[in-house]
């Protein structure tokens, strides 16, 4: 996938993604302030305006800080900040190339997690959108093509949501709930769910 | 919602021209964004300057400590919620006088990565940054985790203290010592009595039944270390200032400034009520209060509750503390 | 009911502990009696005391503008109620420095009739006294009948003039005649938007359905001068701001001090939206705010609401409004 | 009625009118605010511990300033500040008397009216105590005897609270009503009428 290839798929994606706000605005609403609806709603719609600005010849590492600064300044939150310092990270493993294949992918998603474990100070299992975004990083490296990739990144981000719902938050508000933030998915988690399933609809409607 | 508001969504930008308006002379914009306040005569040159910032709807906290001898800006973020690190990165390079900014704010996760994200925007461009947390909530964990614990109205002393050695001359390093020193030996817990209600939701920020109270309650309505029915003043000040005391290992002879602090909807005759108790307590143990303040300095909107915060004084921490400041909300002469 | 108290009946002696705990600096008790408060250096030879009063829970009125270049001494009611004209007697003689005491409080009957019991009392001793009545509130009697309003916030600014006229050794009679020229000057009106609930009895001091308001309540929660719908702060604002312009016939050139007062739980947010408003009328209208005043000047514990009030400024007025103060609640310097 | 009596007189009376403490509460309470029975309690009890301190060669005038005094202080308020005034005024008019019969009430009462009226800046149909007290004055200066009078006073101060109910009260914290003031009877005004009725029980005891 090159760059413009990469922008559409994006912006498809952020498409889809928003018809989640709502539900995102319920779980974050029962174990936190409720306005990751509006950060996902807001910040999807900023980076999407931001890509259609954006030169046809834009590298990938462009689109991804592109995404990154766009999403930052869109809704300002904790998932607001750690996701564009994931895609920052991330987008300096693809630092001088043009085609995206799913080494590339790899790489992206490993460094993003690697970012928001060193930022968040959380570990998996603390019941985060790390937890998502761990679990897609090892199903994409045990991948052997797109395809399968694709299929396994939707089974691993929903199988990690699940577990999170029997686990304790240990990191942001949720945590102040304690005992009581046993029973929910973790909100960020789901999010990043949704947009793995989104991007995976995106790939089977080009194909 | 018994709220005096136009257009919910327009809360913060509107207060904040109301800041503006009313105190021309001591804070302005530095440029559109009126999530960016800072003190009027910013950039001080060849001083170090202090950004602190997170949600609204905490007044005089963040804005209303800046100022001369306080911070010298503030990123404002929606009601209880982070500033972007956009507007932190606007506040730093605006109060950049080329010694350096230090970032002095309360430890709470989106707050904490988007300065983050800002300090290293502020590196790229040359200015350097050092970060110090507000971290006096000894409710929200337990000493062993300190690093851990929320910021909340115990941040008023580092600010006084970091604005005052900054003012001086300091160097980054050293204000920022004198932040993190200050810090160390301030503690604060609080009790919630009713919640706030959130402008854009319309939500209340926590439930409570009638008659009850939380015990080491955090500044948005974050659960503290227990629930339990509503005691009197003096009963809250003996739980309180008792942990305070323990938390900080302090014992006859120590001398210290003591915070009540309201957290919006308290009337400042109980604050008063738990001040008498605060001072009897201490005066029994052969503390002395050197310094006391009482009133609103770090509020929840229209919560109903209050917080006693302590800091352990040394001549150092002293003279800071009783340095001259002038804020919209503060001052000292 | 939501309060951090004690006994009920203790409420008043204990606050007012506390405030004398805190500030033995700036106020003391002449005798034994807690309801009488007055500076630390009273009485002042030579120069006319001033003597306020009134029921407890309006914090920082009135104990707050005890002080220099403030009031010189306060008798202490029960929440809501009048002193005894023992007290304010007491008060009296306390601050009495030999040129004579001014009776400054707001205009409530049980009051009145307890300081013009104390005057007799003082008369009978010698000691001279007048009587200023603050009288601001617009809303509660027509422009008419204005000497019978009571006082409200307003009286803020008639303590400031009249302290700062004392201080600099102006005459019972001049002090007494820069007291009544700012009460004549001054216009206040407020919305009252949830009830405060009374210490010792544990009911509401008014009944307000939810999403009303009152408009022009009095500061125990009398009613105004109507009752409707919640309106928005902007609504608030031109209502009130419209009615005290024309009160003080005040047009373009005209140049105003401005209170924006909140009654208890409304968040200093919010005022900062009615200040806001208020600064864009008057400027459309041509007039200069030349000196803003927003926070708690005279509360009702818990009341959710707030108030507006407008001094016309003169030279005169304006300079003794900068004079310098300092109590336990207000400096200028 | 010389000193002694009329230091009996008036704590057998006050001991009578504290029984309708609650009474008069609730209509302060509907009326103002509530504290009207405190009011009558504590300031009776600070009278009657006064007057039991007072020597028996107390003259009428003493007798009168004690309790003007003492009923001052005891619940600082509207009504106390008031009826001390009233008292202090009425005393006048005993200065250097020994004996009080009907003339001496008379006078009394009537300046104790005109204190009120004066202090109060009220007048006869503003719904206040003074209702109450004009109306006694009138019905002592139209009676012949003593006993004749109390019963007068008894009827007229009955029948002003009546009247009261009719009316918009038009001074203290009653008046901000307005409207809403009429219908109830005048709390001061109903306290006015308990003392007079206890007045007479304890003469018609004494007889
Ligand atoms: N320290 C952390 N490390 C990693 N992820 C975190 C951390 N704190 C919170 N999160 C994630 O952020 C999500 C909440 O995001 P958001 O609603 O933006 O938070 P807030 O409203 O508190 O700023 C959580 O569901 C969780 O997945
Ligand atoms: N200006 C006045 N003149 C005469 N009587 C008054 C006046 N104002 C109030 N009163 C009387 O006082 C009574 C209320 O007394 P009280 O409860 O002590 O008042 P408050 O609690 O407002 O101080 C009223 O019922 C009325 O009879
Ligand atoms: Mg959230
Ligand atoms: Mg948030
Ligand atoms: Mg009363
Ligand atoms: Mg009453």
């Amino acid at each position: 996938m090159q760059g413009t290839n990469l922008n559409e798929h994006i912006r498809g994606s952020l498409e889809i993604l928003v018809e989640s706000a709502d539900e995102l605005r319920d779980l974050d609403q029962a174990l936190g302030d409720g306005d990751l609806g509006i950060t996902i709603t807001a910040g999807s719609h900023a980076v999407v305006a931001e890509l259609e600005k954006l030169s046809p010849t834009a590298t990938p590492t462009e689109i991804a800080r592109t995404c990154a600064k766009a999403f930052a300044s869109a809704n300002p939150s904790t998932m607001a900040a750690l996701v564009a310092g994931a895609l920052l990270n991330g987008s300096r493993t693809w630092e001088g190339k043009d085609e995206i294949g799913l080494a590339e992918a790899t790489e992206f998603v490993t460094a993003a997690a690697s970012s928001i474990s060193q930022r968040g100070k959380s570990e998996v299992g603390d019941k985060t959108i790390l937890d998502g975004i761990a679990a897609v990083a090892e199903a994409l490296r045990t991948s052997s093509d797109s395809t399968e990739a694709t299929d396994a990144a939707v089974r691993a981000a929903g199988r990690a949501v699940e577990e999170t719902a029997g686990l304790q938050s240990r990191r942001g508000r949720a945590s102040w709930l304690q005992e009581r933030s046993i029973g929910l998915p973790d909100p960020g988690a789901t999010a990043f769910q949704r947009l793995v399933e989104a991007w995976s609809r995106v790939s089977a409607a080009t194909h | 919602m018994k709220k005096i508001i136009n257009k919910p969504e327009d809360f913060v930008d509107e207060f904040v021209e109301g800041i503006l308006l009313a105190h021309p002379d001591l804070v302005k914009t530095p440029g559109d964004d009126l999530r960016v306040l800072v003190r009027a005569d910013a950039p001080l040159t060849g001083k170090v300057g202090i950004v602190t910032g997170g949600g609204s709807g905490h007044l005089p906290l963040f804005k209303g400590y800046v100022g001369k001898g306080l911070c010298s800006g503030v990123a404002i973020g929606n009601v209880f919620s982070s500033p972007s690190s956009d507007q932190i990165f606007e506040a730093t390079k605006a109060v950049d006088g080329g010694a350096g900014v230090l970032y002095l704010y309360g430890n709470y996760g989106g707050d904490v990565f988007n300065f983050d994200l800002a300090g290293d925007l502020a590196e790229l461009e040359g200015i350097e940054t050092r970060t110090v947390l507000g971290r006096d909530d000894v409710a929200s964990q337990p000493k062993d985790r300190r690093l851990d614990r929320r910021g909340v109205a115990g941040i008023f002393f580092a600010y006084k203290a970091a604005g005052a050695a900054a003012e001086r001359g300091d160097s980054l390093d050293q204000v920022a010592a004198v932040a993190e020193d200050v810090v160390d030996h301030t503690a604060t817990m609080g009790v919630g009595l009713a919640p706030t209600i959130l402008p854009t939701t319309g939500r209340p920020s926590f439930e409570l039944p009638d008659g009850e109270m939380e015990i080491g309650i955090g500044i948005h309505g974050e659960p503290g270390s227990r629930r339990g029915p509503l005691e009197t003043a003096d009963e809250i000040a003996d739980h309180v200032v008792g942990a305070l005391l323990e938390d900080l290992g302090l014992g006859e002879g120590a001398r210290v400034a003591v915070l009540v602090n309201g957290l919006g909807a308290t009337p400042l005759e109980e604050l008063y009520l738990l001040y008498r108790r605060t001072h009897q307590i201490l005066a029994e143990r052969g503390i002395e209060i050197v310094r006391p303040y009482v009133g609103e300095y770090a509020t929840s909107l229209e919560m109903a509750g209050a917080s006693i915060s302590l800091l352990e004084l040394d001549d150092a921490r002293l003279q800071l503390l009783d340095a001259p400041a002038l804020s919209p909300f503060f001052q000292e002469r």
